[in-house]
């Protein structure tokens, strides 16, 4: 049912939203990000699957599917981000990045 | 009359302007592609010479058309390709009034395609062996120049070709936009590029008076054209042009303002009196856009322009005195100046001015065909002279100025004896192209009045003076070279070819204008009457047919002694090419004065450019210390709020993501107590 | 001095008498427990619900058992291509090599190094063998039959029918690299952790030509059902290959860097990386992974063939059989399948021997500056002419890749270096004192 | 159901508090105990939910299996374990899409996540890959607030999921009928075929961005910290 995706979905999503905010290695921060894509993707399925009202669509797997697409260019670009900072710092701590400025 | 009867089909004839277009795109597509730029000349050379083999078949074909029916003065034929423009309402296309891309094919239009093509040819082909160094390789931008002029020429056939003022517009801000590029081509050098910008800038002053002018067409026309009828197109205009006459406005005729408005673009685009600044010191271009540009085909546009509207100017007495007297004032005027430069394309420059002035008179006497004759002439003659002046610089290593050298006829032989034909023509010595031209319009002078008369059979003589003052002071005397010329100064054989073409134009073209036959009887000259095949063909055109008898044969003798009087003067002052100027020391006050060029520049500084800068710094400083002092005191509100919260960021992202978090979960929450 | 016992043993191994006969008494065997058997299972016979099963089981043994013919095949091809004999001691012709081959896998001992990350270290060979072989369950092997113990359905040879059965292959695929980079990791070793990052970046770089030419063939094909891609071919008669020839070319060379073959197996470079990202891998876990390479290219083989070579199509340009669901006409089917596949494994194992492996730097510009390139102009062509409805019009799809072709030369002549790169372009290496 | 359901959150929220990286060993082990016990209680009474729906199994087995594996990549100390339970919680999740007949996502999801973001990540981790531990994996930063933090949230969603009375639940849908990739095809490229083409010019900014990133030289290498 419904509410039994709904709650998988958000539990995918807390989990990742836990670990953005607790874990210190910045790849680790894009997976929980990607983490709660996840849950999501997986709420939007299910919305179109089980509908409230009416038949099923599906326009919850094309959303999904938008999803996915932002997913894989934030991958893109946060891990040559990521690459880039660890090439200047040598650490993945997000800790290490607390000024924008290039020093 | 229709194309039926026409050698090639009108579809074909259609696609003249096209050619070069073609060629310049592929020349980009080569730029894109990286082809080798040695050969990028090919594209273009071909486009021309398609469009020059079309438009020589295309006189022909006129010309064997009027022939085949003499009583149908309708001319020519009218090629629409396609609706552009809709002039109407939306809501009702259905009769519509379009603004066709049509092209005009009458005798005006086949005289000025013959040269234009032809000459653009050749300058073409000059090109190919002028924008190389000494070692055959091409200079930088050697494929955007060729480039550059296969639009040219497909603007400036689309300007002859144009069915309507709309389209005429068109080519003529094309062939200004081409002429700045061109100008402006050694973009590096800033004189070229302040030249290009004035160029640019002048031209824009008379073309917002020809914009004008085309409006005020299309606003007073309206009224009488017929739905489906084009009020710019130009049989339309013609057609009713007579109400134009009686119509009144401001005080004048509505002939007379629309006239004015449109001479306006004339005068930018034909470098006229007060305008004619920008011609001058276009000459920063390189030497095949000057020949090409500058002497034989874009400023004869406004000649074009005010013969293809004879209609209307021959309705205004006043407007053909206005063009009577710029003519006048300018040719005068830049005759003086000529004979007091040094520069050797910038005499020419003048010289052209000078001869376009020379069109407008013939013009402004309403003979629009003499006119045009000599537009035909000229540019043979004045191409030839600029070719060859640039052959000159070629082998002088850039140096153009006159004082530098002397005596090349030693070490350039051909190019000496085709700048002897040129400057012959160009003076015009009896016989060659330019005598019978000018000798037409000096004759509509004297019938208009004798004092204009005299004073153009003056300015011929000074002509033939300066001509030939500049000619003896490069070519003859003592050999003397520039550093710059390096040890053998040569010419190109390629560079001279052209010039060969050229020169049997400039022998050959007057004899389009003139008839065989006569009374042997009374001279050697009498065997020659004016008003030969090109007048007849000219008549059937929307010209219209002036009425004016031939000259007299008096007129004949005393042009030409007068031309011969100039030559010989400056042979007797200038033949052994002396260092010092004679003139400079004889004339004293007043040669410095033409060697100022009357001071317009100046006069133009202080009266329009000072003023103007004057006003952007003020604008400039209202802006930057009043308006964004304003701004400034606006933002430094949040400057000072975001300089007290700063210490509220840390840096740390995940402390703002918790705090995000934190936030968001605490709007839920109270969300769901609220609901 | 050889050991007269050793000899006479292996006289007799050698005996083709003994081989043939014992390989006869096995079929006899067989054939004969099934005949007694069939009370038995005739009732799963029935059911059409076992039928998938019974095909992924008889499919799954013969592909595990046909891994061993393949290392003999190659053994035996190398030998050709150099010129020697090849195993031709254990049994009549080296039949019996790859037996000894395995029980020499088997008994040899398992070592696992004290500094892996052990679970990693163990699971890497596990999921390279199960991801390779989890892309049998889309492939249509014989086509629709008619079951002769339940003949009012007609069964599908196929172990799943998928409607995203291209796409299924594509995913398997892409997980393929997961076992070759988790060997190299877990290993601790610089060697195979150098070869598990190649792996892994050859692997996303080939992904990217292998979709561009299944969009291709898709495109066509309209479908992504492997068996409706089959069908098509099978009725019309005419194979994908002789419409795209280069879409072909794109995937036979993708699936190469995929499978991890010379000339693209780089991962396992022995002359640079001593083994690659299996190093340290010992008996059994390293013959897992000498199954999955084989597993993967059988399983390469049979897409590429599905998708390309008319799948159970026998004959070319004809559509012999493509309608009968008779049994016997499944055999011939089957048969054919298998003899393109046997085919293409053949292509497959004489490249390795032929030629020589790239570089890495060559290896990424081939797939980056070659493969995509051409990839994508294929695609947006037969994306035109699928608009234009001429996408199963040969001389359309033949003309497109010929202008593909024409271009990727005239390219390549113009810029006048290889696609693949010279020395020169490799840049400086700065090695820093440590 | 609401309260057991409150239960169970508060059991995997100190679970987890437990679990995430900084604590001591055993308790972090025990947090993990009450996390899967948690889950697995959780899950279960999730699948009762689905009564009368074919592949219940399915359902149980794939959310737990994605459960655990999503705990396990918050929890975990080595990056590259994190990344291989995303792998198997990218399967998982793709299984339930399957069973939602959701065919296609299922193979966008395992290709792109699987076969292509996820890698690229393990390439990633590989390069930065630390001889010993590194001491931000081994600690985490605001366990107690980022718990709460969750906890809250999920009890304020499932609070609501939770308000609709289950009779106005949609009942036991059919099988959707259709070839799966035309269902999604047809309003993907009708429908919102400008928001294609939007991801697709986003792709490629990200392609450009990605590479711009990436190929701007090292020359900063040497000015790093340690």
């Amino acid at each position: 049912m419904l509410a039994a995706h709904l709650l998988v979905g958000a539990l995918l999503f807390a989990l990742g939203l836990v670990g953005f905010v607790t874990r210190r290695n910045l790849i680790i921060i894009f997976l929980c990000t990607e983490m709660m894509f996840q849950g999501i993707i997986l709420n939007l399925v299910a919305f179109g699957r089980y509908p409230l009202e009416g038949p099923p669509t599906f326009d919850g797997q094309v959303f999904s599917l938008f999803l996915i697409a932002v997913a894989a260019a934030e991958a893109a670009l946060g891990l040559a981000l990521v690459v880039l900072l660890y090439r200047h710092r040598g650490t993945l701590d997000a800790g290490a990045w607390t000024t924008l400025r290039d020093e | 009359m229709t194309a039926a009867t026409s050698i090639l089909p009108a579809g074909l004839y259609a696609t003249l302007p096209l050619w070069p277009l073609f060629g310049a795109l592929l020349v980009g597509l080569w730029i894109a592609l990286r082809v080798k730029p040695e050969r990028a000349h090919w594209p273009v050379v071909l486009g021309v010479l398609v469009s020059a083999a079309l438009a020589v078949t295309l006189f022909f074909d006129l010309q064997r058309q009027y022939a085949a029916a003499p009583e149908t003065h309708a001319g020519g034929f009218v090629y629409s390709v396609y609706n552009w423009i809709s002039l109407g309402q939306p809501a009702s296309l259905e009769h519509n009034q379009w603004l066709a891309v049509n092209f005009y094919f009458d005798g005006l239009t086949g005289v000025m395609l013959l040269f234009v093509t032809v000459v653009s040819l050749m300058v073409v082909l000059y090109a190919v062996g002028y924008m190389r160094d000494h070692h055959g390789h091409p200079e930088r931008g050697y494929e955007r120049f060729f480039a550059f002029l296969g639009v040219f020429v497909f603007s400036m056939i689309t300007l002859v070709l144009a069915g309507n003022f709309v389209l005429l517009y068109l080519g003529w801000e094309l062939v200004g936009l081409c002429s700045y590029l061109l100008i402006g081509f050694y973009y590096g050098k800033p004189a070229a590029a302040a030249a290009a910008k004035k160029a640019f800038i002048v031209n824009r002053i008379g073309d917002f008076g020809f914009a004008l002018g085309i409006f005020s067409l299309y606003w007073f026309l309206r009224p009488y054209v017929q739905p489906g009828e084009n009020p710019l197109d130009y049989a339309v205009v013609f057609k009713y042009a007579q109400h134009l006459a009686t119509a009144q406005i401001g005080g004048m005729s509505q002939a007379t303002l629309v006239s004015l408005l449109l001479f306006c673009g004339a005068i930018g685009k034909s470098a006229q009196f007060p305008l004619h600044v920008w011609l001058p010191d276009a000459m920063e271009g390189p030497t095949p856009v000057s020949a090409l540009i500058h002497a034989a085909t874009m400023v004869t546009a406004g000649v074009y322009m005010v013969a293809r509207c004879t209609p209307i100017f021959g309705l205004s007495p006043l407007a053909l005195d206005v063009v009577l007297a710029v003519g006048m004032v300018g040719a005068v005027l830049t005759a003086t100046m000529a004979m007091a430069q040094y520069d050797l394309k910038r005499i020419l420059a003048y010289s052209t001015i000078s001869q376009l002035a020379f069109m407008f008179v013939g013009l402004g006497c309403g003979v629009p065909d003499s006119a045009v004759f000599h537009v035909f002439t000229h540019a043979w003659f004045k191409a030839l002279l600029f070719l060859g002046a640039g052959s000159v610089m070629h082998a002088m290593g850039g140096i153009i100025d006159a004082r530098k050298f002397s005596g090349l006829r030693h070490v350039l032989p051909q190019t000496y004896a085709v700048m002897w034909v040129g400057c012959l023509a160009l003076a015009g010595f009896p016989l060659l192209a330019g005598f019978w031209s000018k000798d037409e319009i000096v004759h509509a002078a004297f019938e208009r009045h004798a004092a204009v008369g005299i004073i153009m059979l003056a300015t011929a003589g000074l002509t033939a003076y300066y001509t030939f003052r500049m000619f003896f002071l490069c070519f003859h005397g003592p050999l003397r070279l520039p550093a710059e010329a390096g040890e053998h100064p040569h010419e190109s054989t390629t560079m001279i070819r052209p010039l060969w073409v050229l020169a049997g134009g400039a022998v050959l073209a007057g004899y389009l204008g003139v008839s065989f036959g006569g009374p042997a009887s009374e001279s050697f000259l009498a065997i020659f009457r004016p008003h030969g095949l090109i007048h007849d063909f000219l008549h059937h055109s929307t010209i219209g047919h002036p009425e004016h008898g031939h000259g007299g044969l008096w007129l004949l003798y005393l042009s030409a002694g007068v031309a011969l009087a100039g030559i010989a003067l400056a042979w007797l002052r200038y033949g052994a090419a002396p260092v010092a100027d004679p003139d400079a020391r004889a004339l004293g006050g007043l040669w410095r004065l033409w060697h100022a060029k009357y001071f317009v520049d100046e006069v133009y500084d202080a009266l329009f450019v000072r003023p103007l800068r004057a006003l952007g710094r003020l604008f400039f400083n209202t802006d930057n210390y009043g308006v964004d002092g304003v701004i400034w005191l606006v933002t430094a509100v949040p400057r000072g709020l975001g300089f007290a919260l700063h210490y509220l960021q840390r840096g740390a992202l995940q402390a703002y993501a918790l705090s995000m978090v934190i936030g968001l979960v605490a709007i839920l929450v109270l969300w769901s107590w609220w609901t | 001095m050889q050991d007269p016992v050793v000899f006479r043993v292996e006289r007799i191994l050698r005996s083709p008498w003994l081989i043939f006969g014992a390989g006869a008494v096995l079929a006899g065997a067989l054939a004969l427990a099934l005949w007694l058997l069939f009370p038995l299972y005739k009732g799963l016979l029935a059911d059409p619900f076992w039928f998938p099963i019974l095909v992924m089981a008889i499919m799954l043994n013969l592909i595990l058992s046909s891994t061993a013919i393949c290392i003999l095949a190659e053994r035996k091809i190398a030998g050709f291509t150099q010129d020697r004999f090849g195993p031709n001691r254990v049994g009549f012709w080296g039949l019996l090599q790859p037996l000894a081959d395995g029980l020499k896998f088997l008994l040899k001992e398992d070592i696992i190094p004290t500094q892996v990350d052990k679970p990693l270290f163990l699971l890497a060979p596990a999921m390279a063998l199960i991801i390779s072989l989890s892309g049998f369950a889309v492939i249509p092997w014989a086509g629709e039959v008619r079951w002769p113990w339940a003949p009012d359905t007609l069964v599908s040879t196929q172990v799943a029918s998928l409607d995203i059965g291209v796409l299924y292959v594509l995913a398997v695929a892409s997980l393929g690299v997961y076992g070759v980079v988790l060997a190299g990791y877990a290993s601790n070793n610089k060697y195979a952790f150098y070869g598990g990052v190649r792996a892994a970046a050859q692997m996303i770089s080939y992904e990217l030509p292998l979709g561009l030419g299944l969009l291709c063939l898709l495109l066509t094909s309209g479908s992504l059902r492997l068996e409706e891609v089959v069908r098509q071919q099978a009725q019309s008669g005419m194979w994908y290959v002789f419409l795209h020839p280069l879409p072909f070319l794109l995937i036979l060379v993708s699936s190469f860097a995929e499978a991890n073959r010379v000339p693209f197996d780089l991962a396992e470079a022995e002359q640079e990386l001593v083994g690659g990202f299996h190093t340290e891998y010992s008996s059994m876990k390293f013959a897992l992974f000498f199954l999955a390479e084989y597993a993967h290219m059988i399983t390469g083989s049979a897409v590429l063939v599905a998708l390309f070579c008319g799948g159970w199509a026998p004959l070319p340009f004809s559509s012999w059989l493509a309608d009968s669901t008779a049994w016997w006409a499944l055999l011939i089917k089957l048969g054919a399948y298998l003899a393109k596949v046997a085919v293409c494994i053949g292509l497959f194992m004489l490249v390795r021997w032929t030629i020589p492996r790239f570089r890495f730097d060559q290896l990424m510009r081939i797939a980056w500056l070659s493969l995509v390139p051409v990839g994508i102009a294929l695609v947006a062509g037969t994306a035109t002419l699928t608009v234009l409805g001429l996408q199963r019009t040969w001389w359309a799809c033949l003309g497109l890749n010929l202008v593909a072709l024409l271009g990727m030369l005239w390219t390549a002549a113009r810029s006048g270096r290889t696609v693949t790169g010279r020395q020169d372009d490799l840049p400086d290496i700065h090695v820093e004192p440590a | 159901m609401p309260i057991l359901l409150i239960l169970m959150l508060v059991l995997g929220a100190v679970g987890l508090f437990l679990a995430l990286p900084g604590g001591r060993a055993d308790l972090s082990r025990l947090g993990l105990l009450v996390l899967a016990i948690g889950a697995a209680l959780l899950v279960a009474g999730l699948t009762q939910q689905l009564a009368g729906e074919p592949g219940q199994a399915l359902f149980a087995g794939c959310s737990l299996v994605a459960l655990l594996a999503a705990l396990r990549v918050v929890t975990h100390r080595k990056p590259v374990y994190s990344a291989l339970y995303f792998v198997l919680l990218v399967v998982a999740v793709s299984i339930l899409l399957v069973r939602m007949q959701a065919e296609f996502v299922f193979g966008a999801l395992l290709i792109v996540y699987a076969g292509a973001i996820l890698v690229t990540y393990l390439f990633v981790i590989m390069l930065a890959q630390q001889a010993r531990p590194a001491p931000y994996d081994t600690r985490s930063r605001e366990p107690l607030w980022g718990c709460l933090a969750g906890f809250v949230l999920l009890t304020q969603v499932a609070a609501y999921v939770y308000r609709r009375p289950a009779s106005e639940q949609a009942a036991v849908l059919p099988r959707v009928g259709g070839d799966a990739i035309l269902n999604v095809a047809t309003p993907l490229l009708t429908h919102y075929v400008v928001g294609l083409e939007i991801v697709g010019v986003l792709l490629l900014a990200a392609l450009v961005g990605a590479i711009a990133i990436a190929r701007r030289p090292a020359a900063t290498a040497d000015e790093g910290e340690d």
